[in-house]
């Protein structure tokens, strides 16, 4: 399993990077490890989302419900996938997003990119995030502890 | 012609998903949201774009049969 | 602990950042679930640096033994640590550095930024990746199959 | 005066740690480099900086009695 991921990724294979509900932080230490087979690399940069409580009028945000427009997301993630891939010298990629709900702590999004050097493994990361951020029609409804909600919008 | 309306995060608050069947061929984006401001005048004051099939679209997108029209609120996912 | 840690980071202490040996993929993943008590933190930045098995004169590369003036290392890990504190919004940073032997597909470099915002935590972690290659004196010897060796140098 | 050398990486194979016994004060950095470079003359073909208790040295830089100077050749962490 861990050596098929590998040899793969090459193929800028897409995987569905949705997932329902919140990414463990053990997970995300699991990914790392199974890259241990691939000596070529040598810089993983990883980006993570995590729910914040923020506060709006005296009331605090406890979860994010997200949603999304599930087959055009997909392509999104794998159009931007394949962008860093043809723009950057990538040995490896992974995207998780989270929909459902994500408790305040948790973690909605798990960016990894891995290369050769740091370099271009660093600047996929950051582009890859942007791109997300910016392209994909996903949602959040962030839920307050009043049970009142607000719907999030990126900067 | 018929169409789907999908509609996403805020906006499913103001209109529901929904099949349209449209009497005017050809037809555009611009038609079909002009059509939906006029049902649900609340669109009117929404920050939203348009997707046709999954592709983002402007008001002179054609449509054809079976399209997918998504209405998009500003994205936050991440 | 884990509290204590998070809230003692707003202080900058400075914790030994040299570990012995490579830093296991499962140590990053706790070391992210200890921030999901911290609601503040909006996005985590992470990067690894992991030991490649290059190929040199047709030896391969087996491990990297670093060494380093620990003294002066640590002193310039905590100059590098502050200068980020005072430049960016951070929530907490975490770093971590192997000393001895790391073998081809471990991990010898951990940094970890964290911050209400993806800006301040990626520009921060990028930096303080850059900072250590160039200042930090750490000394990688790159050990071959054959039991030769050669001094590696950052670009 | 006394000062200790410290020696990293590359340079441990051309010379030891060792303790310096310097007669002329007031001594310098540059001093002590022409001194090791007398008696380790593979030395001066070695690209190396020189720290003064643990702070980035020029020739210039002045020694005091029990400095620690250090031969750091290009560093290659992470």
């Amino acid at each position: 399993m861990e050596n098929k991921e590998i040899n793969h990724t090459a193929n800028h294979r897409h995987k569905p990077v949705f997932v329902e509900g919140p990414i463990e932080p053990a997970f995300v230490g699991v990914a790392i490890g199974k890259h241990s087979a691939n000596t070529t690399i040598g810089a993983h940069s990883i980006f993570l989302g995590q729910v914040r409580s923020d506060v709006l009028d005296g009331r605090t945000v406890t979860a994010i419900e997200y949603s999304a427009y599930v087959d055009m997301a997909e392509e999104k993630f794998r159009e931007i996938r394949e962008a860093a891939f043809a723009k950057y010298p990538l040995t490896c990629m992974h995207l998780y997003h989270s929909l459902g709900r994500v408790g305040a702590g948790e973690i909605s999004l798990f960016v990894f990119t891995s290369g050769k050097h740091r370099r271009e493994a660093i600047d996929a990361c950051n582009e890859v995030v942007e791109r997300i951020k910016q392209e994909v029609p996903v949602w959040g409804k962030e839920i307050f502890d009043d049970e009142t909600y607000t719907w999030k919008e990126n900067k | 012609m018929k169409i789907t309306i999908l509609v996403f995060g805020k906006l499913t608050e103001i209109l529901p998903q929904q099949h349209l069947e449209l009497a005017d061929e050809p037809t555009t984006v611009g038609t079909v949201r002009a059509r939906l401001e006029a049902q649900f005048p609340a669109l009117k004051s929404m920050r939203y774009r348009m997707a046709v099939d999954k592709k983002m679209a402007t008001d002179d997108t054609p449509l054809t049969e079976n399209a997918e029209v998504a209405l998009l609120p500003p994205f936050s996912g991440g």
